[in-house]
């Protein structure tokens, strides 16, 4: 426990953390390079991708998140599952809400009725 | 373990204590507007929501005055400004803060055997925040009020409306903050301060229930409070992400308020399923059935709950893929909420029920939230809620769920905890009559409009052909007798606290560690730290005793 | 150095360390709230560039992707200050933190400065909605969306930022020279950085969606 | 009695019967269980009262058996009434090629109503029995929703877009429609009847009206005036997709997404031209987002339908 009145040895180094520090930044630089590529639709992918990386290495290195205890670990990734909900649900609409080709065929006879019809 | 026995009911007046309770500790009106001490800021919200209460109810009545005949007696937009103001203020200035804030505010921390809070300082806030954004909604109620619905559906909300739209969505983005606060303060409370030996499955039910609200408020708030952060934004510049006409979507205003809302429909019912849990059981003087149930049934429902909102767009113009998915999640959020109106139900058996007023109360529960529950699965099933949608028949269903079950736990709390609130007993017999007018009162007013809502009669509207008047006006006549019977116990509490028998710690005979100290309770809850043995709800049915968690135990 | 024995937990704790760890996860669960809050308006983007991708390329093409690359450099660095500051809190070195912890203020404060300039360009190059704006050939309507976007975001980032300036400066100025900050108990400190990493975390998602957009 | 005290609403629309016939059931189901919890209640409430000497031995505190059953039970029903009321939405909510096609623009505070013929009317739609009618529906400002109650059909009306709906009455009359969406002051009194008549009354009405010229052709004459025609036109120089046959058509657009070239997409394209680039054509359509409004766009729709679906292009 850092309470103890002996020093954190966790606390003690500074190092990984201007390593944790560099890596960051090179990981930015990548996202910016990866910008001027001209990938199409997987640049904002591959930009995501790296921010998901660099968001895990702040939270368990600058936020400390190493080595607590899961509880600090489980409201840690909840705001983010919880934000999957909204993006993934929503996607259920967004993905298909207009114009996708559904099960019946508007180009057929028009005065065949559907199922249901008594 | 000690035995003591005791009359289930205590007659004459208990003795008064010699040590100073919460409430007479200090005196001074800045002990109360600076206290840190949980049970007064319960207090202090406890006024708060009253009042928003009353103001929300008379926006009702008006509103069922004016539906007394087709041709009606307000103006339209008077009439249309009441309904917003109704559902505006009832939700976020009564319903969300109502048990959690209050209730849970006062009990938490006794129930879980802790000295207060986690965060005193941060709960006091909370009702200041409240207060705040209270002054932000009289505000826009007094200089006329918003007209744009409490869903403030984009673009009717954003450009079309006049109105005080804009402070009334800012008044309910800063209520987030106010909802945030609480819900941060009981989450780490429950993680943080149990007393030792209270570990999670000795936790009584309406812990749980709280804890899973307080999820529930944490996650949905803040969607809610960026979606009118923007609304407000858009209403203020002109120019938002909402407005067709700039090539925004309105429906992802809709998303984006549902994600909210419909899980806010759990925040409102969740506390009072907990409350239920702890009524129940104390009243039918047996263990609840299936604890460990009741308990996977909370925590799945406030998850759940986040997986279903696009059943309030089944017609709104989203993917019809989309709909099917929203519609199959709902029916599996409706299985837990069965889980829990069995175990209910089944806790009364082999019990040795008291028919006093929180039990009237709790009973009248289970019956409005199955009949809400069961309309909620009509409105579930796409083809029914296609024809239903956006009629009153709906209107009927969430007051059934937010009005019938949810203000009858409510007052079932009441009725439950005033004792220990106040130290002052209530007449009973006045408190039963209470609870069975609020049942007929209220079954008089909404079941009617089921029957107008299949008719196809829309919500929201001033006027309504003449041939539905019939239907109309008893549930005018309806809300009259609910009106009274919600004005009843303002009258017999009130009463009580000055001329109410002195009640001793523990008048029902309930296992709760809130129970052990003294009514009303001493400034820090506890003498001394309790110590659990036990789980919640050691009633005895056989011989009418019970024992506390504690572990003392009290022959019947 | 003060000793920590002046030091109790408030009236509902049972000792310093349940009351430190009580409030870590006070602040742990507040972030959930603020990634949601972020989130919430990302979401928004991610809908509306999903709807509108070359309307989105063409506008995002105006922000001024020096500043943003800047900003990020000085608020990862400010990070990493705040961190060192706190570990020398934690080895008893209060010289080192207090220097550390104003680098960590300047950095933040450095941010805003560019942030301020980056909105006068945003100015003088009409892409202010409402106020001065001027549709760009190609961006169509949409264009404007992603620019009510840019504003409502950074606009609440600062605010964000600011609020946790305020905090380093309030520990600066009242609990380190009160002797609040001991090795046995620097958690208001610890506190305040995982609240200023989170708020440099919502940058590394807002850069790549405000300035790395539609420049290939 | 009956007018006073209404209890069911009248059930006149092919698309009426199945939704009915589930709501009943629903309401048989929906009474079965409120009858169990409440004779649960009862018989416990009476049986274990406090002065009662039931016996109180053997108590069960839980039983898994017990909430297993009683959960997987209720899942299956829950899933029955998923299928059956999913399966009926599919179907009312993708609207077929109708025999008539109607264009309803709503507008604070009224339902505007233009038949393919040209004749227009307000808050009243007349329509022949027996015949499918497909609805496009447009918004010229906040969402509405179109609600006929005896036909047990409901759609939001989305500003921004086209929502189709489609209904077949089975019987003549008169009946009552509204709008369900709240949209401003006058919001209750936005509705209207829809008038079903016979096909020979249907084509005696639509004579009486005295139209001119017909919605296609009041499109094709904005088609030329707002300079469609321009490129548009297969005698055009310019590279841009032909009309000819499109509607109802799968479309690849630029993308790689494909389109179903229904209403709202002819809309989108119209409004919105970048997004929706059809493979192969350069994108140079200008934007007519907020220089045309509704009306205009629908009678441009129905200029565009009326030079032949996917069926002629096979030809």
């Amino acid at each position: 426990m850092r309470f103890a009145l002996e020093t954190d040895p966790k606390r003690a180094r500074t190092l990984p953390f201007v390593a944790v520090w560099l890596i960051l930044l090179l990981l930015g630089g990548l996202s910016l390079w990866a910008a001027f590529l001209g990938l199409g639709m997987w640049t904002p992918a591959v930009q995501s991708g790296i921010a998901a990386i660099q968001t895990a290495l702040v939270f368990t290195v600058f936020m400390r998140l190493k080595g607590e205890p899961s509880l600090k670990w489980v409201f840690a990734v909840g705001g983010f599952l919880w934000l999957s909900f909204l993006f993934g649900l929503s996607m259920t609409d967004y993905s298909s809400r207009q114009g996708w080709p559904t099960m019946y065929d508007p180009s057929g006879p028009s005065y065949q009725l559907p199922r249901h019809s008594p | 373990m000690s035995v003591t026995t005791v009359e289930r009911v205590p007659q004459g007046d208990a003795p008064v204590s010699a040590e100073p309770n919460y409430l007479t500790a200090e005196h001074t009106v800045a002990s109360w507007l600076l206290t840190k001490d949980h049970k007064r800021i319960a207090l202090l919200f406890f006024a708060s929501i009253t009042f928003f209460f009353f103001i929300g109810g008379i926006a009702a009545t008006l509103m069922r005055l004016n539906l007394a005949t087709p041709g009606g007696l307000l103006q339209p937009a008077v009439y249309n400004r009441m309904f917003t103001m109704h559902g505006i203020i009832m939700v976020w200035f009564f319903l969300i803060p109502s048990i959690p804030a209050t209730f849970g505010n006062f009990f938490i921390p006794m129930m879980i055997g802790a000295k207060d809070l986690a965060f005193p300082r941060i709960n006091l806030a909370s009702w200041y925040v409240f207060n705040l954004s209270g002054l932000v909604v009289l505000y826009a109620l007094i200089m006329g009020g918003a007209n744009a619905g409490w869903t403030f559906y984009t673009p009717l909300s954003t450009v079309y409306a006049n109105g005080y739209v804009f402070a009334a969505a800012f008044a309910v983005f800063i209520n987030g903050f106010s909802s945030i606060m609480t819900a941060l303060n009981f989450v780490v409370t429950i993680h943080r301060m149990r007393a030792p030996g209270m570990t999670w499955m000795r936790l009584p039910l309406f812990v749980w229930a709280i804890y899973a609200v307080s999820v529930v408020m944490l996650t949905a708030t803040p969607v809610l409070a960026m979606d009118t952060f923007l609304l407000a934004a858009e209403r203020f510049m002109g120019i938002g992400l909402f407005d067709p006409n700039h090539g925004g979507d309105p429906l992802l205003w809709q998303h984006m308020f549902w994600f909210y809302s419909h899980p806010a429909v759990y925040i409102m019912i969740l506390p009072s399923m907990g409350v239920v849990s702890e009524i129940i059981p104390c009243y039918a003087r047996r263990p609840i059935f299936g604890y460990a149930g009741m308990t996977i049934a909370l925590m799945s429902i406030a998850i759940l709950s986040f997986f279903v909102w696009a059943h309030h767009m089944f017609v709104a113009g989203i993917s019809i893929y989309s709909a099917v998915f929203f519609s199959l999640m709902t029916f599996f959020v409706a299985v837990p909420s069965a889980i829990k109106v069995f175990n209910w139900t089944v806790s009364l058996h082999k019990g040795r029920i008291v028919f006093d007023a929180a039990m009237l109360y709790a009973l009248g529960f289970v019956l409005l939230f199955t009949l809400g529950g069961v309309t909620g699965l009509m409105l579930a099933t796409l083809a029914v809620d296609v024809d239903v949608h956006g009629t009153y028949f709906v209107v009927a269903h969430f007051h059934y769920i937010m009005v019938g079950a949810t203000v009858s736990a409510f007052f079932g709390a009441l009725h439950f905890w005033w004792p220990k609130m106040t130290g002052r007993m209530f007449p009973e017999s006045w408190a039963r009559f209470a609870a069975i007018l609020t049942y007929v009162g209220f079954n008089l007013t909404f079941f009617p409009q089921f029957i107008l809502g299949y008719l196809g009669m829309p919500r929201r509207s001033y006027t309504y052909p003449a041939q539905w008047q019939s239907w109309n006006l008893l549930s005018s006549a309806g809300a009259s007798i609910l009106a009274v019977a919600y004005l009843l116990p303002l009258l017999y509490l009130g009463w009580s606290l000055i001329w109410g028998r002195r009640a001793g710690a523990n008048p029902w005979g309930a296992t709760g560690l809130e129970w052990i100290t003294a009514s009303p309770p001493p400034p820090h809850n506890f003498e001394r730290t309790p110590i659990v043995t036990l789980d919640p709800y050691a009633y005895d049915p056989e011989t009418g005793g019970y024992t506390t968690q504690e572990g003392t135990l009290h022959a019947g | 150095m003060p000793d920590s024995a002046v030091l109790r937990p408030d009236l509902q704790y049972a000792s310093l360390a349940q009351q430190g760890e009580t409030a870590e996860l006070g602040m742990w669960v507040f972030l959930v709230n603020e990634t949601l809050f972020f989130g919430a308006l990302i979401f928004i983007y991610f809908i509306y560039r999903l709807t509108y991708p070359h309307e989105f390329a063409v506008a995002a093409r105006d922000a001024v992707l020096w500043c943003g690359s800047v900003n990020f450099v000085l608020l990862l660095t400010s990070s990493l200050t705040m961190v060192v500051a706190i570990n020398a809190a934690a080895q008893g070195e209060r010289r080192a933190m207090v220097c550390w912890l104003i680098a960590t203020a300047a950095l933040g404060c450095a941010f805003l400065g560019v942030k301020g300039f980056e909105y006068y360009l945003d100015y003088q190059d009409e892409v202010v909605p409402v106020v001065n704006y001027l549709s760009k050939p190609g961006e169509g309507r949409a264009g404007e969306l992603f620019w009510v976007f840019y504003w409502i975001a950074t606009g609440l980032h600062a605010i964000h930022l600011m609020i946790g300036i305020g905090l380093v400066l309030y520990v600066l100025a009242w609990k380190i020279p009160r002797g609040k900050i001991t090795p046995a108990y620097y958690t208001p400190l610890e506190v305040i950085g995982i609240y200023w990493s989170f708020v440099d975390t919502v940058w590394l998602y807002l850069y790549p969606c405000i300035y790395l957009v539609g420049r290939s | 009695m009956y007018r006073w005290i209404p209890f069911w609403p009248k059930t006149a629309a092919v698309t009426a019967i199945p939704v009915n016939n589930l709501y009943v059931a629903e309401l048989v189901l929906s009474a079965l269980i409120m009858a169990t919890v409440v004779a649960m209640m009862l018989t416990f409430c009476v049986r274990y009262r406090r002065n009662s000497d039931a016996s109180r031995a053997n108590l069960t505190e839980k039983s898994w058996h017990f909430e297993v059953a009683w959960t997987t039970a209720t899942l299956a029903a829950f899933l029955v009434l998923f299928v059956w009321g999913a399966s009926i939405y599919i179907w009312l909510y993708q609207a077929p090629r109708g025999d008539e096609e109607i264009y309803v623009v709503a507008q604070r505070w009224m339902w505007k109503i233009e038949h393919p013929g040209g004749q227009r009317e307000i808050d009243a739609l007349h329509v022949p029995v027996d015949k499918t009618i497909r609805l496009a529906m447009a918004s010229a400002d906040v969402i509405h929703s179109f609600f006929v109650p005896a036909f047990r059909i409901k759609h939001d009306v989305v500003p921004g877009t086209i929502e189709t709906l489609w209904f077949q009455a089975d019987k003549t009359g008169t009946f009552f429609f509204a709008c369900t969406q709240f949209c401003g002051v006058q919001h209750a009194t936005m509705q209207g009847k829809v008038v079903v008549m016979s096909a020979p009354d249907y084509a005696r009405w639509l004579t009486e009206q005295g139209v001119q010229e017909s919605l296609a052709q009041q499109g094709e004459e904005l088609f030329r005036a707002r300079g469609c025609s321009g490129c548009h036109d297969p005698s055009s120089t310019v590279h841009a997709p032909s009309l000819f046959g499109l509607y109802g058509t799968i479309v690849h657009l630029q993308d790689g997404s494909i389109r179903l070239a229904d209403e709202a997409y002819i809309h989108d394209c119209i409004l919105n031209p970048r997004s929706f680039t059809v493979a192969g054509y350069p994108p140079i359509m200008p934007d007519f987002s907020g220089q045309i409004d509704e009306g205009d766009v629908l009678k441009i729709i129905a200029y565009i339908k009326s030079l032949g679906g996917a069926q002629e292009t096979l030809e």
